[in-house]
């Protein structure tokens, strides 16, 4: 069973990921009365920049983007997809905080040899992005973590199952809220969508992805936003037992951060960090707070 | 009376003394100086010979007989002042010359001058 | 999607793939650009084609050229063109890029734009509205079908001739040949 | 067996010599002082086994104490003669070359004389002797340090003559009052007979006595001679001020306090005093660009380091501020050497005069680094045991006022180890403008520097070698009780 | 083998170096190398070992012994290996540079000197170790002379408070127990009073803590490291600093012991806590200044005082899991760092001494193989798995999150983030980016540069895939300690709440990397171009003008740079003014005129006198 998950759950997170992607454009058609291309549109992208004959600036140009992608791809065998994760006994929550940092760490790797400043300007937002909701979903990490006394994530969600998930429950309820308002922020869409500003800096680290590279680059994106969403689901929402209720879980999830991305506008990358260690920082300090004094 | 009677050479000394303080405090001319430090030093020969003087003893040696050493001078102070005038012969004899330098290199006698070594 | 096009998917997936994928650069030469916004927004919406813009030529495989091409702009023409990656497509619009319209005797516009980098399509016009943008993509779509949108190719065969014409007006370029060019210099030489 | 009195008479001797010598030889009278030094060290160095059992009381004239002038050879007086004899030596053999211009016979008479002073304090028994020795010692050196007869030289001179010449005047007035009070010139038996009379007297005459050798031994407010002498004297001279007259003066200070006054109640004040002097000497160091000046100062911090560890008064500190007499005087002997010849190159006495002084000079240089890292008390080198002693025996003391006191010491230390160390760098590290071309010291400089390096490392490693000498020296002076009656019999 | 001997060729291979260098270079270098080898095999046949040997009858009655066990042979090793390939490195980099003799003659007595303090059985000879360390380092530091002058002054003073502290420690334990073999002064510090203990502890503190930098005694390090000669910087940062966790865990776990050491405290306020928060605090405040430099090695000495805070967080919060992450952590920082100050080194050397990282760029074209290394450094520094800063990192958070500490969790996760952002400018600013026409025929790195990189980057992943190597020594001390055994396996730890296996993430990740690669060049195969070919809006790339490194972080900066004062060192820098503007001001009471120093003389025996019969005090 765990070694088809291991085969399972990347393709299902590909597939996931992918139908995100095409749902989020669909979805954002709508909002904005306009009929949006069909839900498969990334697909057809997809194989159509796989099949086109882009540039490459080295080595690490082509590892880096590979690095990013596989890297997602680990992180999510450490996911429990409404069941056991393939991966569950490797480091826990703390591999995955770091696996996740890959992600980006591979595409700016590549990125950089690029040497094109719009990919480094795009990096460096990215970074700074990325210190600023780490603030407070390390926070919200942490709360949980010691709220469970755990770093397994198959054991927070189990430990959810027994009781109330912990967006339902009391110290855990600032957590949660906290991580819905830096869900945008993870998720990498408005308002905070200044990292591959496209009209700007020609959308930044994937400024010199053309073809196979930017077919990674866009299915990593999908990753992305997979693991960012399933991640709640995971760790404040019970997790699901069973694969369909975890997707529906998120799909719920996924409408309200994209609900976001179409009614707000694009912040500057100081104005993202300062908002992300206002709101949410406090309101996972004090979730944190809580949970260090009052416990379970 | 008696105060003065017993003590007057120590006054005088010490009289001595300070006055030759007194000018090494307040003068500025290095042979003024100089002077204040003979004073002073007379002074100090003096304070030292009045230390084993005995008013009407007899000096220290046996020369006749019925002599009692009681009533004798101290004869050491007066050894130790004999050392003393020398070295502070010799103390003024460098003094006097280190002021013959002194006032060749600068032109003046006046120590205010001199305040090239400083802090 | 009728049945026609459900065997031209299974048939060639990266035909259909390119097709209907059209990234257009985002580049604004002259007037033309003011047709694309509407074109892609609320009230023709251009995505449901697959068509959408973006912002580096490395991600596009469409270049429309909007309106006249004055000297300068060319040179940018010229190399973004030459960035973006393989199959590409352009398309001229109006008649300015065709013959030079209404700028035919401008001292500083170019009047025939595919004696520097080949066309796949024009829209006549001055301008062009959105719905003849739609009818350039769906003719595009046709020219891909039967493999003659094949102006890179043309670009890569012809690159000397090319590459000699572009010289011609713009002098020195900045960049080196992105293809061999020992046939340019032949050619130039001949010319002059 | 060998006297202690040969200490004095055979170099005093030689001293008149040397002008004799210097008819036919000016080159020969400079071998004058090594000879006598030679004759000293070895003297000493094997009269130390036998004092070390029992101090040598040698009674001039034949008169037994308390009449006859009494020279005492115990084993701090031996120590301190045969450290006289050694940096006698070691700087005679460098100014050897060093000295070169001006009346050099009068120079080694002087120097002699100036031994043959310091020695004679330190193994003096009887009080005016003392007197008589030190104005030796301080004759020669207002002399000497007007030696070169330059502007700073004479002004240093005539201002260290004023202030020692009144030092001096009070000292005689404090001997005087002693002996209106006891009658003797004894130490011993003044000594023995301190408690009978009234306390202020006495204490008035120790005020006088500390005050005028206080102003050899540079405690702090009597100490502004110092700084100027050092710096403008001829290096050779700096070094054998700096190493022995100031810890003359000092050991005579503490002589007359431990031994002759036994004031246990005023250690404190001089606990206190030491501190502030130390604190005073390295701040002003710290300030200074003038490398000379910056020594001195530093001689200052370290007499009142020796004063703090001697005043605390238990065997440990007494030790140790004995074993800093040696480590200081080998140490700043060695520094000013170095600092000679450096300056003499470099022609200037600013600290950024040296740069480049490493390729230039490299094997002064190492032996100026030498003597840095042994004052600042870096291991292995000698200031470091005597630094380590110190702090030992006061952390030893229960108290929280001598933990914080120490606290102060080794704040002391670090702005010592600062502004020496910016001398490091300069010397090695500051990228001079011109290259200049190597040219070291003279070889009998060299020797003679690198004497006192090889001192300074072996003792720094083994200093078990003299520890036996320095602990019964502390004793020597802590146990007046031993003293009298070895003297008195 | 006897640790004398060991210590004899340590010493005198130094002094024979410096003699060496007078006769031939060559010989020299050949010397140097043979001698660091020598005690590189010498260390490791030690290995296992455990004995004491008095070497010094007494010193002033304090006899010296030397001893080895599991926590100096650890610590040993790192030095010596360290030290040779530093040694190694420093062939090409010292090559055609002054006074070299003198250069490889320090190194080597601070290598000497470090083996002398981990190898030190009594508290006396470790401090003649270490200031002999101190010393020799500081005239390493200045060697470069300029702006090292500073920094090597700073280094001194700080450090020589650290160790007259230490001096005082000690002198005060012998006062108290009268002996200073360790063994000794642990069985009477386990009766000694808790705030004799917490007093020791201080006073050591200072000086362990001044060495390895931790907050507020860190300000000598960035200066120090950034100035001296890079492949003592690897040095200095590797494993000189680490002396100073050496003595922590000398103190707390051998010397106070573990039990006394976690109860220790005034009132509620545990010593262990307060030295966990400083550790967090060390860990913070410099990783943000790192990020904002712009001088690759400051960014490196900043980072280097960051992770010195994880280490004392690690060892400080005293858990099993703990004490072994901090030991590991720094065995991998000094593996890691050694590694990226060599790699600083190399492109310094290439470059003609350019490190600010500005001016930089585009070097991965020039120098493939010491951007590879430092790819593996700088994923070490952030912990990336399969790397082994990752295991150490993940020993400390684990235990921080299990025992309920999540501030100092959150401390210790945040600062990794704040790694990134710095290492990540490292590497872009010297290696990507557009390559400057100035460096267009800049040549690779030469070989013995090359090979000690090599080695340590070889190392940073092998402790990351085979963690239970390093970790079964560092389990052993730990057990030594009192600790409890943490059940180390070959790839990781088998414990009972969220086990760490590394072979499963090596295997998954290999599998993902080839699954993906092979994905990826089953699309159209790319055309390799060079930066000239980038995209540029339409425009040609201009030559050396294509580049953003200037202020990378320039937004975050904006709003961050007034928080990000180094107020301790300003603090000290103001206090050396004040010394400074005190002596100044004392030594004008010297004032020049000789009667006012005769009345400094007269008003002192008066005011004596005066006191005497006033108050008779005496």
């Amino acid at each position: 069973m765990r070694i088809l998950w291991f085969v399972l759950s990347p393709l299902m997170a590909l597939a996931v990921g992918l139908f995100f992607l095409g749902l989020s454009r669909r979805f954002m058609a709508r909002i904005q009365w306009r009929v949006g291309p069909p839900l498969y549109q990334p697909l057809i992208d997809i194989l159509r920049q796989f099949t086109q004959k882009s540039v490459s600036h080295g080595p690490l140009f082509d590892l880096g983007v590979v690095l990013s992608l596989a890297s997602s791809f680990i992180v999510v065998l450490f996911m429990p997809l409404g069941g056991t994760a393939p991966l569950s006994s490797s480091g826990g929550l703390l591999a995955v905080l770091y696996l996740m940092l890959l992600g980006p760490l591979g595409i700016a790797l590549s990125g950089g040899e690029a040497a094109n400043p719009n990919v480094s300007i795009g990096i460096s937002r990215k970074l700074i992005l990325a210190v600023g909701y780490e603030v407070p979903f390390l926070m919200i990490v942490l709360a949980l973590m010691t709220y469970y006394g755990t770093i397994s994530i198959g054991e927070i969600v189990a430990a959810q199952r027994e009781s109330a998930s912990a967006i339902a429950s009391f110290p855990l309820v600032f957590s949660g809220i906290a991580y819905l308002l830096i869900l945008p922020a993870m998720l990498g869409v408005r308002p905070f969508e200044v990292v591959g500003a496209a009209q700007e800096i020609s959308s930044g680290p994937a400024a010199e992805y053309g073809g196979p590279y930017l077919a990674l680059a866009t299915i990593q994106h999908g990753l992305t936003m997979f693991i960012g969403i399933s991640l709640f689901v995971n760790l404040l929402w019970g997790g699901a037992s069973n694969p369909v209720v975890f997707f529906l879980k998120m799909l719920v999830v996924f409408a309200f951060g994209f609900w976001v991305n179409a009614a707000f506008p694009r912040l500057r990358v100081e104005q993202a960090v300062r908002y992300l260690w206002r709101w949410p920082t406090l309101i996972a300090f004090v979730g944190l707070i809580l949970v260090a004094t009052i416990g379970r | 009376m008696s105060f003065l009677h017993d003590y007057v050479y120590y006054i005088g000394a010490f009289g001595l003394v300070a006055i030759g303080l007194l000018i090494i405090l307040v003068k500025r001319n290095l042979i003024k100086l100089i002077i204040g430090l003979s004073i002073l030093d007379t002074g100090v020969n003096m304070f030292l010979i009045s230390v084993g003087y005995i008013r009407r003893g007899t000096a220290p040696i046996f020369s006749r007989p019925g002599l009692e050493p009681d009533g004798m001078v101290d004869p050491v102070p007066q050894a130790l002042v004999l050392t003393a005038i020398v070295i502070g012969v010799a103390i003024l004899a460098l003094a006097l010359a280190l002021a013959v330098r002194f006032y060749k290199t600068y032109g003046t006698l006046d120590l205010r001058k001199a305040k090239e070594l400083r802090w | 999607m009728d049945r026609n096009q459900l065997m031209k998917w299974i048939k060639a997936p990266t035909k259909m793939a390119h097709k209907y994928s059209l990234n257009a650069v985002y580049f604004c030469t002259g007037c033309g650009v003011i047709e694309v916004p509407p074109t892609i927004t609320s009230r023709w919406d251009a995505e449901r084609f697959g068509v959408v813009p973006t912002a580096t030529a490395r991600q596009a495989n469409l270049f429309l050229i909007t309106g006249y091409v004055s000297v300068k702009t060319l040179r940018a023409i010229i190399r973004t063109y030459e960035q973006m990656p393989e199959p590409k497509y352009t398309v001229g619009f109006g008649s300015c890029t065709i013959n030079g319209g209404m700028y035919w005797d401008s001292y500083n516009t170019i009047n025939q734009l595919d004696k520097y980098i080949p066309i796949d399509g024009y829209i006549a016009g001055c301008m062009p509205r959105p719905e003849a943008i739609f009818v350039a993509v769906t003719h595009l779509w046709t020219l891909i079908d039967k493999d003659m949108a094949d102006g890179y190719k043309r670009y890569r065969k012809n690159y000397a001739a090319y590459r000699a014409n572009q010289e011609m007006i713009l002098g020195e370029m900045e960049w080196p040949p992105i293809f061999q060019t020992e046939v340019a210099t032949a050619i130039t030489e001949r010319e002059g | 067996m060998v006297s202690p009195v040969l200490l004095l008479a055979v170099p005093l001797g030689l001293a008149l010599c040397v002008p004799l010598v210097g008819r036919v030889s000016r080159r020969a009278a400079g071998f004058v002082p090594v000879i006598a030094s030679l004759f000293n060290l070895v003297v000493s160095i094997r009269l130390l086994p036998t004092v070390l059992e029992e101090p040598i009381v040698a009674n001039l004239g034949g008169f037994p104490p308390p009449f006859g002038i009494t020279l005492f050879a115990g084993p701090v007086g031996m120590l301190l003669s045969a450290l006289i004899a050694l940096a006698g030596l070691v700087v005679s053999l460098y100014a050897l070359s060093y000295i070169k211009t001006g009346p050099t016979v009068r120079y080694h008479t002087l120097y002699m004389l100036l031994l043959v002073g310091a020695t004679g304090v330190v193994l003096t028994g009887d009080v005016f002797n003392l007197f008589v020795f030190f104005e030796i010692l301080c004759i020669s050196s207002y002399a000497l340090v007007a030696y070169v007869g330059d502007r700073a030289g004479i002004e240093a001179s005539v201002k260290y003559l004023i202030q020692g010449a009144l030092g001096s005047a009070l000292l005689l007035i404090g001997i005087g009052l002693l002996y209106g009070l006891f009658g003797t010139l004894n130490m011993a038996d003044i000594a023995a007979r301190i408690d009978s009379v009234d306390s202020v007297p006495v204490f008035v005459a120790m005020a006088l006595i500390v005050v005028g050798l206080g102003v050899e031994a540079a405690i702090f407010p009597l100490n502004a001679w110092l700084p100027d002498a050092h710096s403008s004297a001829p290096s050779s001279i700096s070094a054998i001020l700096s190493g022995i007259a100031i810890q003359v003066g000092l050991y005579a200070v503490v002589r007359m306090v431990f031994t002759v006054f036994g004031a246990s109640s005023v250690l404190l004040f001089f606990v206190f005093l030491g501190l502030l002097t130390l604190l005073i000497g390295e701040l002003c160091a710290f300030a200074q660009n003038n490398i000379k000046r910056m020594l001195a100062y530093s001689s200052i911090g370290q007499m009142g380091l020796i004063m703090f560890a001697l005043a605390i008064a238990t065997t440990g500190s007494v030790t140790g501020g004995l074993f800093q007499m040696v480590s200081h005087t080998l140490s700043k002997a060695l520094l000013f050497l170095a600092v000679g010849y450096m300056v003499y190159r470099s022609g200037s006495l600013e600290i950024s005069s040296l740069e480049g002084m490493g390729r230039r000079m490299p094997l002064t240089s190492f032996a100026f680094t030498i003597g840095v890292f042994s004052l600042v008390g870096l291991p292995p080198f000698i200031g470091f045991p005597s630094k380590l002693l110190i702090v030992r025996s006061a952390l030893a003391e229960q108290g929280v006022l001598l933990q914080v006191l120490i606290g102060l010491v080794l704040l002391a230390t670090v702005i010592e180890g600062a502004y020496f160390f910016r001398v490091i760098q300069t010397v090695y590290f500051k990228k001079e403008e011109g290259q200049e071309a190597r040219q070291d010291a003279p070889p009998m400089a060299l020797l003679s520097m690198f004497v006192f390096v090889a001192f300074i490392v072996v003792i720094g490693v083994y200093p078990n070698l003299i520890t036996d000498v320095l602990e019964s020296g502390a004793s020597e002076l802590l146990e007046r009780a031993n003293y009298i009656g070895s003297v008195l019999g | 083998m006897s640790l004398g001997l060991l210590l004899i060729v340590a010493f005198g291979g130094s002094l024979l170096t410096y003699l060496l260098g007078k006769v031939s270079a060559r010989t020299r270098d050949a010397f140097a190398v043979l001698i660091s080898l020598a005690l590189v095999v010498m260390v490791a046949s030690l290995y296992g070992k455990a004995f004491r040997v008095p070497f010094y009858g007494g010193f002033l009655g304090m006899p010296l012994v030397l001893r080895i066990d599991g926590l100096s042979w650890l610590f040993a090793i790192a030095a010596s290996v360290l030290g040779c390939l530093s040694v190694v490195f420093s062939l090409g980099y010292m090559k055609g540079k002054e006074r070299t003799s003198f250069y490889y003659s320090m190194l080597l007595l601070v290598i000497a000197a470090m083996l002398g303090v981990v190898l030190s059985g009594d508290l006396l000879s470790l401090f003649i170790f270490w200031e002999i360390m101190s010393w020799s380092t500081f005239l390493l530091i200045s060697y470069n002379g300029g702006p090292a002058l500073a920094a090597g002054m700073k280094y001194f003073v700080m450090s020589f408070v650290g160790s007259l502290a230490m001096l005082a420690g000690v002198l005060t334990l012998h006062g108290s127990f009268g002996t200073l073999e360790f063994t000794g002064v642990a069985a009477g510090m386990s009766s000694a009073s808790p705030g004799y203990v917490l007093a020791i502890l201080v006073l050591f503190g200072v000086a362990f803590g001044t060495k390895n930098a931790i907050w507020p005694f860190h300000a000598w390090l960035p200066p120090a490291h950034s100035e001296a000669p890079s492949p003592f910087s690897a040095v200095l940062s590797g494993i000189l600093i680490k002396m100073g966790v050496y003595g922590f865990l000398l103190l707390m776990f051998v010397i106070v012991g573990l039990r006394t050491f976690l109860s220790l405290g005034v009132g509620r306020i545990e010593f262990h806590t307060v030295l966990s928060i400083i550790g967090a605090i060390t860990i913070l405040l410099p990783t943000f200044i790192a990020i904002f430099q712009n001088d690759a090695k400051r960014l490196l000495a900043w980072s280097t005082v960051a992770q010195a805070g994880y280490i004392i967080l690690g060892i400080s919060f005293g858990t099993s899991l703990s004490v072994a992450g901090g030991m590991f952590h720094f065995l991998n920082h000094a593996v890691f760092k050694a590694l990226l100050f060599m790699v600083v080194g190399a492109v310094e050397y290439r470059t003609n001494g350019v490190r600010d990282l500005d001016s930089l760029g585009g070097l991965i074209k020039r120098m493939p193989v010491t951007f590879i290394v430092a790819v593996i450094g700088v994923c070490g520094l952030i912990g990336v798995p399969l790397t082994n800063g990752f295991v150490s990192k993940w020993l400390i958070y684990k235990t921080l999150i299990l025992e309920r500490s999540p501030f100092l969790a959150f401390a210790a996760l945040f600062g990794t983030w704040g790694t990134i952002l710095y290492s990540y400018k490292f590497l872009h600013n010297i290696f990507l980016g557009q390559l400057p026409q100035r460096y267009e025929d800049m040549e690779r790195a030469p070989f013995t540069m090359l090979l000690p990189m090599t080695i340590l980057s070889v190392v940073v992943v092998l402790f990351g895939v085979l963690p239970g190597i390093p970790l079964a020594v560092i389990d052993t001390i730990g057990v030594s300690f009192g600790f409890e055994s943490l059940h180390v396996t070959p790839w990781g730890i088998a414990s009972d709440t969220g086990a760490l296996n590394t072979v499963n993430m090596l295997v998954a990740a290999l599998v993902g990397l080839v699954v993906v690669w092979c994905v990826f060049r089953s699309g159209a195969r790319s055309v390799s171009v060079g930066q000239a070919d980038s995209y540029a809006a339409g425009a040609a790339v201009p030559r050396d003008k294509y580049q953003y490194s200037v202020r990378f972080y320039a937004p975050l900066r904006r709003m961050m740079a007034p928080y990000l004062k180094d107020f301790v060192d300003s603090f000290y820098m103001r206090l050396a003014g004040w010394v400074r503007g005190l002596g100044d001001g004392l030594r004008r009471i010297y004032t020049g005129y000789v009667g006012d120093y005769v009345m400094y003389i007269l008003v002192f025996l008066a005011v004596l006198i005066f006191v005497q019969i006033a108050w008779s005090p005496w």
